[in-house]
């Protein structure tokens, strides 16, 4: 049978070496009426011959797309070199690193991970990965509480992806941890300090800021962080981390620095593929490492006085800790970090700034074409980096629709999320576009809106979104 | 060396990035960075030629023998591998729309029903992201049920003293108080103790089954009882399902709510530290409050379901439907399994475990719970030898890295003096057990003869044991320019 | 630039190292004149992201098909370990092991094939490859030929395949050495012992034997040895290697076995991908290691008494012995035998017969099936291993069209080939194939054949062929 | 431990074959064979962990630097591996028709332009599987120039005496026979020899430029009019092309007809001993005689060319279009380099291999030719040093195993005694050459201090040093059961 090495012979062996006459006996513990009642309906197994060609089937079912969706999450190219090396048996197939002797490829590569990372955000300590990037800001809002002591109501903007405050409030809610909601400018799409201050007598742990926020948009990020700390409160920053090759990092917002910044690790070399595994970086100062869930790597000696890498700090954990630990989190995301750990490895701080660059340019331009289609505008005016919400003179469904329909996935309906904001779409362009793409997009939609502003008559009736 | 001592100032490999390379376009300055981050200035070949090196550096299911007990480190079949990572299922955007994914979300949609059908429960979600977010996932459920029955009294959450450490952990992010309960003398569950620690106020007990201790908990059923009569749900942790996978379903035993590793007996890989997937099952009435997004079915279509299908749901616990492709992975195991396949895992990881418990108590090594049979997985305690010898679990853990095993898992559970807990799992042949016994063998001579061997073991390894208080005491966590 | 590591700073200190102020510099030795005259029409430089994009469209635009064409090159599933651990850079990214005790990985490996190969082939002695199957067989005709001393005849039955036939006039005309062509049998397929006796008054080197034949066919491979032993020549066999699983092998044909085997590895875990690379395997009694073309593994000791692996006997080999060498061949097909290695060991004896007879068994069915339609039939009468000649009512060019029109390739037309045969088609079905499938092939081709036969009045006059 | 050591009688995957066994079907008893074949019986995880293990015995140039002179060991980019083996690519029969390969074959098209453009020539075929049947196809091309032209007297191909050993190997395959021309003190072939060797018997001139002695032939321009006017043809070895690749064309030189090793100058793996892809290119004159198939072009279509097209080709080399996925390799790789990379290959070759040179000769080495500029490669030579102490160019060659470096060519060229020929390649840094110095210094030093360590070198390597000549006296070539 598949991956079960037992002959006939092996299995008489072992049975008559253990004292047993057959499998029934090795589970002569467990109540009778307990056994035998596995799922017949489980389909009969494949050969790998088998199953190779249904998944082959199942793929091409779902096709090639131009994307110009990211909402969270960011088509990038990735370096042949970072999936070949990071499924490498070695990475792929090993535990979590508990014999540091037997794990120093992993161990090292993620106390790199760990510099890489925290140099990027600009803080001094980072872990080993959590989840996702939503989760990681739930753990951020955890450990805020937990490092505030006193209070224990946390402030998110509104420009936070809604997706994301969602899984905090599912993360936190049994904590007796209060969500407030702070509002954002409607004409500039960011969050504007002054609209804070209806919070300012609320003992607040943290205020979070996005950066750049859902919108695309770029936040006033100084002053925001200079506000929660003037309130007492923690700053927790949400980054993108290609964007963090020409922004500035979260460390040195403001006049003393966000304290934890959280993100999604995706954008870093990890493919898009319907949604995970991706992973989720956290970052904090110095002070707060003690509060910081998950896996920590540290430099150390050994016998011989060589340096090594180590799993440390592990009395936060689970494993030690038990109900006192920081956080729940066992296995992490750590292949995702080996990608990640590679990708910025082979990109540089002069390749993830291109990355960076281009994706905003591509962006911008794409927002510039599409603006000048008839009745189609920008909804905000702050500045952006990758993407940006539109408004269309019509239904964005629809439009979505027959976009679909010449291959393009034009972007994210906002009209579930932000209701507020009408007909609006949230579209994305990364380096991976080109003029010729983005021309295909601007004629298609000029085309669909056009159609849809004055149908001919006898023509579709315009569907309704 | 560290990739950072490769740097060299200006280096860039320019085809990795693209050629057109504009200025900071319309990001006003005050946003700008203003020094670049501490990234490596390599070459490709740098990069790939560090990363293969450290890769070897690595013991792995591919390179060594890896019985870490409750790790189930079982074969990762590359097939799963190769196409869960086909082109179109890595380019799929995950807000793409549902019909542009229907290869994708078939097979997520069977995996639910898999899983159901193995597990015996009602309904599945593969949201959670490993096995601690299902265990998170499965008792805000359970918060959810006695919740939403107006049952608000109930704040305490019961684990054995062998549980995981993640259970604890996780009833308390649940915001419940949590209890422990003993084991007895043959590593069951001390009913008596469960029978007067339930009350009103218990919300659940969560089980391993068979436990850490590799043993089968004999009274699950009065068990079960017991906490379904004070009001208490229970919950069934998963990490353990590759012991009774095809032989015994949770659903069966009484359980309400489970999470299943799919990382562990669904044979993903375990990556170095995840990524894992741990969804959760329950019976039909803790189905409402299953965590989103779900994958229903209609005439052959597929489509996620959000809040509006379900206004029960405790919510979501990622910004996606879970770790797609580990999911994936794990469906295209279950299919080459198939039925057949999945009824012999347990049988075969119980037979491996099972012998490998024989042949060692053979060999003098002392058990846990000598009258007990192994689950998947068993116990030895090395306390007789620590005091003949001084030599310590750790010490015979570090000395198995020299002879080209790695070490089972160490002092987990912790009730349990200087144990190793051994997992062999289904996929090791026995002459690889047998040559795990030669070397247990040759370990407790070299004890008894040359402690010292032992004491400054590993010899062979990449470095040399690692100095943790160290480590700990002067925390450097990220590499500084000298 | 691409691939190139050095920074300004590094060219500047090694122009100075090496004392020269330019690149320029460095070539002066060579003739002004020649200098700086490259090709201005090679396009500028793509990023790996471009690149990426490229050949994902046009691999795209070639599409997937239900393929039964074999005609020496076969599908079949190759199990996703074996190319994931063969292109493992040490593996991938290594040159011959000139350096054996950096190469035991490779070294080791070529010893473990040999050992598979030659007990494939019932034979002692192998090669770590030549090309391919082709340039194989022109190798062993030189290595009879160079073996027998005398003769330089070699005969080769029509029941080669015609394109391996072409390579070794090729490579061996200029050397002197004269082929002749055995006929076959019209009704068997094959060839017959009796009809050589024609050719037995030439001086023949060596008798090509194929097993199984172009055809399909299996040939009197124990006559056929005998002939050529009874006539004083070697016996050259051209196996599959797929079919030795469980067919008699060359080493055990006739009285005292073939002298020398050669086919083309690429049926052992080697993708079709358009020609290759493939690899050719030759294998042959002791006695003429001393002649074998190629590269060959031997196991020896350390200075520890430890076994160990090196290249040997090289002293056949160009590099050693130059203009008198056993062949030219230097670089050989060595990751492709990694692979096949890999492939074999996965599959075992017992996976490799099950290959073998459900390959065997979809020909017959397929066979059966198609020789049901009106007007279409089996050509020939002998036992064929995984691969059939067909003779259609009618042109067969128009009706592979017409297949492919729904996706299936449906064979080889032998027109060019074999145009004694008429409306012919070579037709092959693995173990890739299952009930469905035929099934498919076997509607479509009666829908076909018969639309053809009687055209309805109106429609599509009959293509020609 | 080999493979075979790891069998168990009965063991299979069973997964991995066909779960339908049907039985000898129609196929005659007396054609079945009686014994099943030797492969081994073993799981899965068996073949994985050994081949993983066996691998990582291996030098590469993922793991190593890799200076093999003439050998061009250059970093293989991953993305050519990745986008060679796309699904599409990697399922597509040789005789599938042309129509469905048209993103295959514009590629070979296009590869075919590209080699034409930078190599001066005016036609390429791609069907020579390595440079030895390059080789082999371009001396063909030669007698079959000559025969076509009547002039049946040419019996004779001239060769350097330092030329690679397939040059007079592939002559002597062709029909002819084979003169060795000496070599000047300089390391130019002599021309004075050269001119009294050609006359109406010369067929052809084959040449390496820069020769393996790594050193450009200053006198090509003399050597081509006296080779023309003799009537014979030039031929160019391009194993060395990597040294002028964007800087001097082969066509420009005066050559009829070349091959190109796309394994060394345009960085297809060397994949342990192979495959390779050996072009090639010819003027007008041989264009007619080129190997078969060719890739065309009209209107946008492609097709292969066959007999039918080409009457005079001298044939095909193989069954089908040579290396496919070689050339694919190949042909992605100079799309990465365009027109800017691939002049800038030739440059810093010759720069890194200038650089070390100028280093080693700085730390005590002797140079072969120390007056000479180095190519994109050079020799020294270890006679003084083995006068001195002893010490062999093999003995250093091992030595550098242990140093982490693998070991340059050793006694090629045959005429310079105790020669290293060491070839860095443009993709290897100046931090990884000047690793490379500081352990020609050691050894250096350490030949004088303790010979013995280098005589008994390598020390950290697999396998210690290995007995080749016990190999070669009692041949075991295939392992038998014990
Ligand atoms: C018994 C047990 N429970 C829970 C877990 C937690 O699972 P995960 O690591 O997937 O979060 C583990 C994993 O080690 C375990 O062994
Ligand atoms: C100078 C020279 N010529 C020819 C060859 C033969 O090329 P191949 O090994 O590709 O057959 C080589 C390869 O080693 C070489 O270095």
């Amino acid at each position: 049978m598949p991956f079960i090495p037992h002959t006939e012979e092996d299995v008489r062996e072992m049975l008559a070496a253990i004292g047993v006459g057959s499998f029934e006996e090795l589970f002569d513990e467990v109540p009778r009426e307990l056994r035998g009642r596995v799922g017949a309906s489980v389909p009969p197994g494949l050969t790998e011959m088998e199953v190779t060609r249904l998944m082959h089937r199942r793929a091409e079912r779902d096709g090639s797309w131009l994307n110009f969706i990211g909402a969270g999450a960011y088509e990038h190219h990735i370096p042949a070199a970072v999936w070949q090396i990071a499924t490498r048996g070695e990475f792929y197939s090993a535990y979590t690193p508990y014999q540091a002797e037997a794990s120093q490829g992993t161990l090292q590569l993620l106390f790199e991970y760990q510099t890489m990372m925290a140099s990027l955000a600009g803080l001094e300590v980072t872990n080993a990965s959590l989840y996702d990037g939503a989760s990681a800001l739930a753990e951020a809002v955890l450990m805020a509480v937990r490092a505030h002591k006193s209070a224990r109501r946390v402030l998110i903007p509104a420009t936070v992806n809604p997706v994301w405050r969602k899984v905090v409030r599912t993360i936190v809610r049994n904590q007796g941890i209060e969500l407030l909601e702070a509002p954002y400018c409607s004409a500039a799409g960011h969050t504007l300090p002054g609209a804070l201050e209806k919070f300012a007598a609320q003992d607040l742990a943290a205020l979070v800021v996005p950066q750049p926020n859902f919108f695309g948009v770029l936040e006033p990020v100084d002053e925001l962080a200079d506000w929660a700390h003037a309130h007492g409160a923690l700053a927790i920053s949400v980054v993108n981390p290609v964007a963090l090759a020409l922004l500035k990092p979260p460390g040195q917002w403001g006049a003393d620095g966000a304290d934890i910044a959280v993100g999604d690790g995706q954008p870093l070399g990890v493919p898009l593929a319907s949604g995970g595994p991706y992973f989720g970086f956290m970052a904090c100062r110095r002070a707060l490492t003690r509060q910081m869930p998950g896996r920590i790597v540290g430099e150390t000696v050994d016998t011989d006085g060589r340096p090594g890498y180590t799993l440390t700090l592990q009395a936060r954990e689970q494993h030690i800790r038990r109900s006192k630990a920081t956080s729940n989190i066992c296995t992490n995301q750590g292949l995702m970090v080996t990608a990640a750990t590679i990708y910025m490895a082979l990109l540089g701080p002069a390749g993830l700034a291109r990355v960076a660059r281009a994706s905003h340019a591509n962006a911008l331009a794409l927002a510039t074409k599409l603006a000048e289609i008839e009745g189609v505008a920008r909804a905000f005016s702050g500045p952006i980096f990758h993407e940006t919400v539109l408004r269309l003179p019509v239904p964005v469904a629809p439009v979505m629709r027959a976009l679909k329909a010449q291959g393009i996935l034009g972007g994210l309906n906002l009209k579930h999320a932000y209701p507020e904001l009408g007909d609006a779409l949230l579209v994305c362009a990364t380096e991976t576009k080109n003029e010729q793409d983005l021309a295909f997009y601007a004629e298609n939609l000029a085309r669909i809106v056009g159609k849809r502003q004055a149908p001919r008559s006898g023509a579709l009736k315009p569907t309704n979104s | 060396m560290l990739i950072f001592e490769l740097s060299r100032p200006g280096r860039h490999s320019k085809g990795l990035s693209p050629h057109a390379a504009p200025g900071q376009g319309a990001i006003p300055e005050k946003h700008l960075r203003a020094q670049p981050p501490l990234l490596p200035e390599v070459s490709e070949l740098d990069v790939v030629r560090h990363y293969t090196g450290l890769s070897q550096k690595n013991f792995s299911i591919d390179t060594h023998f890896y019985p870490l007990g409750s790790c189930t480190m079982k074969y990762n079949p590359r097939a799963c591998n190769a196409l869960a990572m086909l082109p179109q299922f890595l380019a799929r955007h995950p807000a793409a729309p549902d019909d542009t994914g229907q290869g994708f979300l078939e097979c997520m949609f069977e995996l639910q029903e898999l899983l159901k059908e193995v597990t015996g429960m009602e309904a599945v979600s593969l949201a959670p992201m490993a096995g601690a977010q299902g265990e998170f996932a499965g008792v805000a459920m359970i918060r959810a049920y006695h919740d939403s029955r107006g049952d608000a009294g109930r704040r305490e959450i019961l684990v054995p003293d062998a549980a995981h450490g993640t259970n604890p952990a996780s009833a308390v992010m649940c915001g419940y108080t949590v209890r422990e309960i003993a084991t007895d003398a043959e590593g069951n569950v001390d009913i008596a103790a469960l029978g007067s620690a339930v009350g009103p106020h218990t919300a659940g007990l969560m089980l391993t089954n068979p436990s850490t201790l590799g043993v089968f908990e004999r009274g699950i059923l009065e068990m079960g009882t017991i906490v379904h009569d004070a009001g208490g749900l229970l919950y069934y942790d998963g990490a353990n399902l590759n012991a009774i996978l095809g032989e015994v379903r949770p659903g069966d035993m009484g359980f309400d709510v489970i999470h299943i590793n799919l990382h562990k007996t669904f044979s993903t890989p375990h990556g170095g530290g995840g990524p894992g997937a741990g969804p959760v099952g329950v019976n039909a009435r803790l189905a409402p409050f299953l965590p989103l997004p779900l994958v229903a079915e209609a005439k052959g279509a597929y489509r996620l379901l959000g809040d509006a299908d379900r206004p029960l749901s405790i919510g979501r616990l990622g910004a996606q439907l879970g770790n797609a492709g580990v999911l994936l992975r794990a469906y295209i195991y279950a299919r080459m399994l198939g039925l057949e396949g999945m009824r012999r895992v347990a049988a075969f990881a119980t037979l491996n475990a099972n012998y490998l418990m024989a042949e060692l108590r053979k060999a003098g090594f002392e058990l846990a719970f000598p009258r007990r049979r192994a689950s998947h997985e068993f116990l030895i305690t090395l306390q007789g030898l620590k005091q003949r010898t001084g030599v310590t679990a750790m010490d015979v853990a570090k000395r198995l890295l020299d002879k080209g095993a790695h070490a089972p898992t160490t002092y987990f559970p912790l009730m349990v003096p200087e144990c190793l807990l051994i997992e062999p799992t289904e996929t090791e042949s026995k002459r690889t057990l047998d040559a795990f016994v030669a070397a247990m063998k040759e370990i407790l001579a070299e004890a008894s003869e040359n402690p010292a061997l032992l004491k400054n073991a590993p010899h062979t390894t990449p470095v040399r044991r690692l100095d943790d208080v160290k480590a700990a005491r002067e925390p450097r966590l990220t590499w500084k320019s000298p």
